[in-house]
């Protein structure tokens, strides 16, 4: 499998630092062999968007990076760290690795600041102003702060999805991970979240994106990866991606997904 | 790509003390030794205190005579038996009045539990007002009042309220005659069971013939007709071969017939009367876990009430109340153990009442008054289990 | 011993009574206990701590009573228990003596006529759970070849308000009980005890088996009160006959001679138990002679001087 | 040129369905045997009601100070008025019972604002609720420091002793059930089959051998000579028992919470306890509410069986009243009583509960 | 109100048999008047939609017609008979009527070949080969035979709604009522209800179908009903309604449903 990083957005740069590696990595569940053999390298900076038809792997893929599963055989190496059953290193990465889900999961019992607050107060152990301090700061980058005090309950989706974003940035992580974030939105709040992340990507941020709004794919990612029964089966710059796809499997999921 | 994946490099081992997996071992460990450590203290103590207080221990207490009297026996019993039949006498007293308790209590239970979603507003508002009521009084305290009060309100046994002379109600119980079966009732017993065999019969032929050609047919008639047509056709055929003892009052008391003792009566009436109140709770709750939408589908598709009930309401609505139906049953079971209160002779009042005190051997006693009912209950939650198991809507 | 050494740290004695009846064990609705057995607990504690105030009361059913011994969970049982030799001996229980020598009898309802236990074939019995008397009323009607329904109640209220109610037609119990639950009736004349006897029931008070010291100080709290009486010693002339001169007088009320030292108590145990109790025969007389509702005959009970059974070794 | 519309008036609807007729109509008598059932229904009532009306009320005795005042026929309060004091607070002397006003005084005082939706402190307020206020209250009704007058626990007794049992329990029965069903849906084999073999074995027996078990054979079981307060000891086996049940509610509680939530703490970086203390538990607690609440109307109603083991709570104490010869013949006057004072708790508790799971599940009603 | 058969869409033919006739229908809940002076003839093989903003009575309109809502005054009368209280009536009616529900409401302790084949059994008393037979008849037609050994619960919404429109055929109904049978639907499940309704549109079934599906509206229907606060404010051919609206209150409801 030929691996590439395309430098070919403007205006966004890529160190040559490693952050993520994930070496002949396999995972089964029971009898199912679910992941096959996935190698993959992002760079700091890289912006990396994963599509391809459901069930094949792509959540599964994300939520190894941060070890809400685990993988049975080889390496995944975040930021220098590798993953294994080591609670300390899963305790690093996970401050390191920040995720943001399809169906949010706020914390509905607290308030939007407190779901921000949550981690920086417990995990990094700042004390109550400080962190309250940066959740305000993070919920004015995603442009809610006058919410802060609601519960998530009484806000709409799209403001929901952009406190889950605010709640892992105030962990101030190097990576995120996103799992399909607008899929469980309305039409009309997709373009809120998706403006969100634009911005954050043009931050520099070294993200990777399970979504399949292809607009997004195009305008932010470095390099789109397709998978298909638990493999990686093509990767490349969006350009290339879209109009030039290799395999015939992506050609197919393509033609359907744009016509749709 | 790798032949086989398995052999690739596994991911790097992690120190011990920073693998979960271990330190859930450790964990582990550490609660079973703590945990038996415990047992083990309790144990010990209560072993050197029987010895110190040269307390006997053992089972051997179960041969010995018990010379008490019982006042309800199901299986043979005198005062010459031992501890150990107490034991079975007691267990048995139990399951007689936990099993007519289940059956009254299911009964009203699901009586009210309908009258409750009753369109008649005063029915509905009688039910509820039964629920109300009994659900948030003690038990014990109703025991003592069906017991103690209704008590006083019955007739000594000369004045006996008399039914036909046949049946008679007391403070000392309700007497009913006792059937004396004479040689040819054996037919008599045999026609009733060739009817039973027969209904059973003609339900499968009807069901069959309802698929064959759409006909229905009513099985109940002809099955209540035949079972209980055809024993009379063999009662009269072979003479009436039987007679019934009557109870009769000799000296004190009524003498023969089948005696019902007012302490089995208090202690059944209050346990199926609270019992069907929490009963009529989860039918209701069952019968509205089932979407309006149901009952509209199958009146759109021209089903009857009748046949939308028994067809689409109640197989939905039994899944859902037969898991809090057993443990209600379970809960009346262990609760009929109040019996000591008003000395209805059960396990508790027989066995770890009288049996305890004469013996002394509490921890034996106890533990195997305990063991009857975990067993009960356990029994019922496999039952549950493998219930549920079959019965789980399948979803995708 | 433990129990008296735990006893004087707590500074009281745990004593397990009945539920309820009148003249033996009864709390008054304020929670105060009077009765014959109620008073042994009370002489026990006026000798251990010179306080006969100094106990709590652990109401017992019979069935509970002798496992709530067994356990510890009291000092002592003072609650018309009959001294039985399966009791003695196999229960880890030990008698120490006699302050009620009592019999079972029967108490039926006038009206019913009848006027001995012979003509009881075929009654319903009501009878309180765990006691002797279950399995006397069992002999004695396998011995008659008569029949019986027992009825069977926790509590001696219970079997008195199960009796008024109709539920049986007769009630037995030891004698002196059934005279105590008599009076607990709504008209105590519509009732009466039938002269049968049909059983010994020697009650009295009893402790764990294995403390030996524990057991004298009981066993010699109840010898006291018995020698107190012979002796004529009373609660109002104790402080005088204690600067009498008889050597008897002497030797009980502790001015002469180490018996309540030895005993692990002071010597002034017995003293404070006629001051503060009263010797048996008041102990008597006011709970159920004739001082009291029950109005009970010494009969058994009095002194064998007087041609009654209570008889205490000498303290010497 | 689009036309404007002009909406037909709303009429009223037609007198013969609404209003008392149509409501009778559609209510009571909608067919033949709807009607039957009614006429049955009133015929019942019939019976029952006004002998019950004129017993309890109208020919009932109300006040006075022995049974030669009850002169109506009908119930004779009398017999509760004067035990009324014994009823509530059992042997409690006379001149400390206003520390057991007290308690309960300060218990509603701060209970009151937990129903207030805009109260903003309700956590803190629980909490204090659940440790501290036990503390004050154990105080106030055992003294013995402080300058008050030691009022041992054999002297609680009536509805005190009936609330202290519920209360405690509750309370105390609240934590083990919250360790006990994290146990059960723990990922560690050992610990899952410990609980659930503690739960099953609480929820298999009757109360009242565990009752029978923990006030005369519980000393069995320790070494010689340590031993401990008979109403502590009735209420280690009701916490026990409790907790076993307390467990299953809360576990219901926990099921309820979404996978997503667990995963999202962890994505945040928090460990297993902070995930159940900070995320979870909150949550999970508050969803069971109403089951708790349950839990503790039937532990409420279960108190009275102490009575078999020689506490005097409510039941126990109007049972001593009736062997009272002075009072002989009133159980029906007392049991009545009872019957009330237990009914009004649950039945307000039982409504406060439904009132909850209301709010709580907002939607599907049929 | 002025009352017009359309005949406009070709291929498809209305006889002038009458099935369904409202006269001066009015009802109300409680106090609340929900339906107002309804006066509406279908004749057989019309195909009626009705529209309306939410809560205007459509669906107490169509649940009238079979009898799941009481209407208080006016006639209503189905194949020449008369909904009366007479429950020999309704049943009679209920028997010439199918009705789609919204939420397919599908028995969900009974296969699908089950569900089918329960009204033909137990209403027209067939033996079950026959029902049987048919049950799977019908699911051929709505193109799901394949699924008939399964539960409801193992379907996905599409697959189910069609289930219950074969349901609703198998017991040959005249008339087929449908409430918002696409609205709890995802996108791409909407397409094959759709689809199944055309084809059922196709061969002459009396229909009347509450719906938001314009496309539908615009292929199927002879006449477009407009309802707003419990009145019939407009009726007319779709090409007429769509394009020429009369009253504002459509021409309002048109933009906002359109733009959408
Ligand atoms: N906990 C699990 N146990 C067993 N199988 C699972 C589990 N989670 C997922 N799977 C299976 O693993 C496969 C991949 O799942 P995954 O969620 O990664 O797919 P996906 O590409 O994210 O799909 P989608 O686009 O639907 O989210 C699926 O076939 C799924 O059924
Ligand atoms: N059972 C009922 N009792 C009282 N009011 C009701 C009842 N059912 C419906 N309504 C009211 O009647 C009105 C019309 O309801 P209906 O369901 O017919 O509207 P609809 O046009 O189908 O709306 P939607 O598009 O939301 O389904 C609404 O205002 C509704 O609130
Ligand atoms: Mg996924
Ligand atoms: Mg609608």
């Amino acid at each position: 499998m030929n691996q590439e990083t395309a430098h070919g957005t403007p205006g966004m740069m890529i160190s040559d630092e490693v952050m993520i590696e994930m070496r002949q990595v396999h995972k089964w569940y029971g009898q199912f062999h679910v992941l096959k053999d996935i190698n993959l390298t992002v760079n700091k900076g890289e912006r990396i968007v994963i599509c391809g038809p459901s069930g094949s792997g792509k959540s599964t893929l994300i939520r190894c990076i941060n070890r809400l599963e685990e993988h049975q055989t080889g390496q995944i190496v975040v930021d220098g760290v590798e993953l294994t059953g080591d609670i300390k290193h899963i305790e690093k990465i996970r401050r390191e690795v920040g995720m943001v889900f399809q169906q949010f999961n706020l914390f509905p019992h607290l308030t939007v600041l407190e779901n921000c607050a949550l981690a920086p107060l417990w995990v990094r152990k700042m004390p109550r102003r400080d962190a309250e301090h940066i959740a305000m700061q993070y919920l004015e980058r995603v442009k809610i702060p006058e919410q802060a005090l609601k519960y998530p309950g009484q806000l709409s989706g799209g403001q929901q999805q952009r406190v889950a974003i605010a709640r892992s940035l105030c962990m101030n992580p190097k990576i995120m991970l996103f799992d399909e974030p607008t899929s469980a939105l309305d039409p009309e709040m997709i373009k809120e979240v998706l403006d969100v992340m634009i911005e954050l990507a043009e931050s520099g941020m070294t993200m990777i994106c399970v979504t399949h709004e292809m607009g997004f794919a195009k305008t932010v990612a470095n390099r789109v990866i397709f998978m298909d029964g638990g493999e990686i089966i093509e990767q490349n710059a969006p350009e290339e991606f879209f109009n030039n796809p290799q395999s015939d499997r992506t050609k197919l999921f393509l033609s359907q997904i744009l016509d749709h | 790509m790798a032949a086989d994946p398995r052999e690739d490099d596994l991911p790097s081992k992690p120190p011990v003390w920073n693998d979960p997996r271990i330190r859930a071992l450790v964990f582990q460990i550490v609660i079973v030794v703590a945990v038996s450590a415990f047992g083990y203290y309790l144990f010990d103590n209560t072993l050197t205190n029987l010895q110190k207080r040269g307390i006997t221990t053992g089972f051997g207490f179960l041969d010995s005579q018990a010379s008490f009297g019982i006042i309800q026996t199901l299986v043979e019993y005198s005062e010459t038996s031992t501890y150990g039949r107490t034991f079975i006498v007691g267990l048995l007293n139990t399951l007689l009045v936990s099993g007519l308790g289940i059956a009254l209590a299911t009964l009203l239970g699901f009586v009210i539990g309908i009258a409750r979603l009753s369109s008649n507003w005063l029915i509905a508002k009688l039910a509820a007002a039964y629920v109300e009521l009994f659900r948030n009084i003690p038990l014990l305290l109703q025991i003592f009042f069906w017991y103690f009060a209704v008590l006083r309100a019955l007739p000594s046994p000369r004045q006996s309220y008399d039914l036909g002379g046949a049946v008679f109600l007391n403070l000392r119980g309700l007497y009913l005659p006792r059937p004396l079966f004479e040689p040819g009732f054996g037919y008599v017993f045999a026609a009733l069971v060739a009817a039973i065999a027969g209904s059973m019969f003609i339900a499968r032929w009807a069901r069959r013939r309802q698929e064959a050609t759409g006909q229905q047919f009513h099985t109940i008639y002809t099955s209540i007709g035949l079972i209980l047509g055809l024993p009379l056709l063999a009662f009269l055929a072979t003479g009436a071969p039987l007679a019934w003892e009557l109870p009769e009052l000799r000296g004190f008391n009524f003498q023969g017939g089948i005696p019902v003792i007012p302490e089995l009566s208090a202690l059944l009436v209050a346990l199926s009367i609270y019992t069907a109140a929490f009963i009529a709770e989860i039918v209701r709750a069952g019968i509205l876990a089932v979407s309006q939408g149901q009952t509209e589908a199958a009146h759109a598709l021209g089903l009857r009430p009748g046949l939308t009930l028994r067809l689409v309401i109640i197989p939905q609505a039994m899944r859902v109340i037969i898991p809090p139906l057993t443990s209600q049953y379970l809960n009346l079971t262990k609760n009929s153990s109040l019996a000591t209160a008003i000395g209805y002779p059960d396990l508790v009042s027989v066995f770890a009442g009288t049996t305890l005190n004469q013996t002394g051997q509490a921890v034996e006693v106890i533990a195997m008054t305990m063991g009857v009912y975990l067993t009960i209950s356990l029994v019922i939650s496999l039952l549950m289990n493998w219930y549920n198991k079959r019965k789980t809507l399948v979803e995708r | 011993g433990a129990t008296l050494d735990s006893v004087k740290q707590k500074g009281h004695v745990q004593c397990g009574v009945s539920t309820g009846i009148p003249g033996f064990s009864s709390a008054d609705d304020k929670g105060n206990w009077t009765g014959i057995d109620v008073d042994v607990c009370r002489a026990v504690a006026a000798a251990v701590l010179g306080d006969a105030n100094a106990v709590k009361y652990t109401p017992l059913t019979a069935k509970e009573r002798l496992t709530a011994l067994q356990s510890g969970e009291i000092d002592m049982l003072s609650r018309n228990t009959t001294w039985t030799a399966t009791r003695d001996t196999s229960l880890g229980i030990n008698f120490t003596g006699v302050n009620y020598y009592d019999g079972q009898g029967f108490l039926v309802s006038k009206n019913l006529g009848v006027k001995s236990a012979l003509e009881l074939n075929g009654a319903s019995v009501c009878i309180q759970s765990g006691t002797t008397t279950e399995l006397n009323l069992s002999d004695y009607f396998r011995a008659k070849k008569m029949e019986f329904q027992p009825v069977v109640f926790d509590t001696s209220d219970q079997t008195i308000k199960g009796f008024e109610a109709g539920r049986c037609d007769v009630l037995t119990s030891d004698q002196s009980q059934l005279y105590a639950l008599r009076i607990k009736l709504a008209d105590p004349n519509s009732a009466m005890v039938l002269p049968e006897v049909i059983s010994k029931e020697p009650l009295g008070p009893v402790v764990r088996q294995g403390d030996d010291q524990w057991f004298n100080v009981v066993k010699w709290t109840l010898f006291a009160l018995v020698n107190a009486e012979e002796l004529g010693i009373t609660s109002a002339n104790v402080d005088g006959m204690r600067t009498g001169t008889d050597p008897n007088v002497k030797r009980l009320l502790g001015t002469e001679g180490d018996i309540g030292v030895g005993m692990g108590l002071t010597n002034d145990w017995a003293y404070n138990i006629v001051k503060q109790v009263g010797n048996y025969g008041e102990m008597f007389e006011r709970n159920v002679g004739k001082g009291s509702p029950l109005g009970i005959e010494r009969g058994l009970n009095a002194l064998w001087t007087n041609g009654g059974l209570q008889y205490a070794p000498p303290i010497r | 040129m689009p036309a404007t519309h002009v909406p037909q008036p709303d009429l009223p609807p037609p007198i013969i369905s609404v209003g008392v007729i149509g409501w009778m109509r559609r209510n009571l008598f909608s067919s033949l045997p709807n009607t039957a059932l009614t006429l049955f229904a009133l015929y019942l009532l019939w019976l029952l009601l006004p002998p019950a009306i004129q017993w309890a009320f109208i020919d009932a005795d109300w006040s006075g100070t022995g049974r030669e005042d009850c002169t109506g026929g009908g119930a004779c309060w009398v017999f509760v008025q004067v035990r009324f004091y014994q009823f509530m607070y059992g042997f409690y002397p006379e001149a400390e019972s206003w520390r057991v006003n007290l308690a309960f005084g300060l218990l509603i005082v701060l209970t009151i604002p937990l129903f207030i939706r805009a109260f903003r402190w309700k956590g803190w307020l629980s909490a204090f609720l659940l440790l501290g206020y036990p503390v004050i209250a154990y105080y106030l009704f055992l003294g013995g420091s402080f300058g008050l007058e030691l009022v041992e626990t054999d002297q609680w007794g009536g509805l005190l002793l009936t609330l202290v049992l519920a209360g405690v329990g509750i309370v105390a029965a609240l934590p083990i059930g919250v360790v006990l069903a994290l146990g059960r849906r723990s990922q560690m084999p050992i610990v899952k089959a410990l609980s659930i073999a503690f739960i099953e074995f609480w929820r298999g027996v009757p109360l009242i051998t565990v009752l029978f078990m923990s006030s005369v054979m519980l000393p069995l079981f320790l070494p010689e000579g340590v031993n401990f307060d008979k109403l502590l000891r009735a209420l280690i086996g009701i916490i026990m028992f409790q907790s076993a049940y307390m467990a299953e509610v809360v576990r219901g509680g926990l099921q309820a919470i979404p996978k997503g939530q667990y995963e999202a703490a962890a994505a945040l970086g928090l460990g297993y306890w902070r995930t159940m203390a900070l995320v979870v538990l909150p949550q999970a607690l508050k969803l069971v509410i109403p089951g708790i609440v349950n839990t503790f109307i039937a532990l409420f109603k279960d108190t009275t069986l102490v009575l078999i083991i020689g506490l005097f709570d409510l039941l126990a104490i109007i049972q001593l009243a009736l062997a009272d010869p002075k009072w002989l013949g009133f159980s029906v006057e007392g049991y009545v009583f009872t019957a009330a004072v237990f009914w009004i708790f649950c039945f307000s508790m039982s409504r406060y509960s439904q009132a909850l799971e209301r709010r709580l599940h907002t939607g599907h009603a049929r």
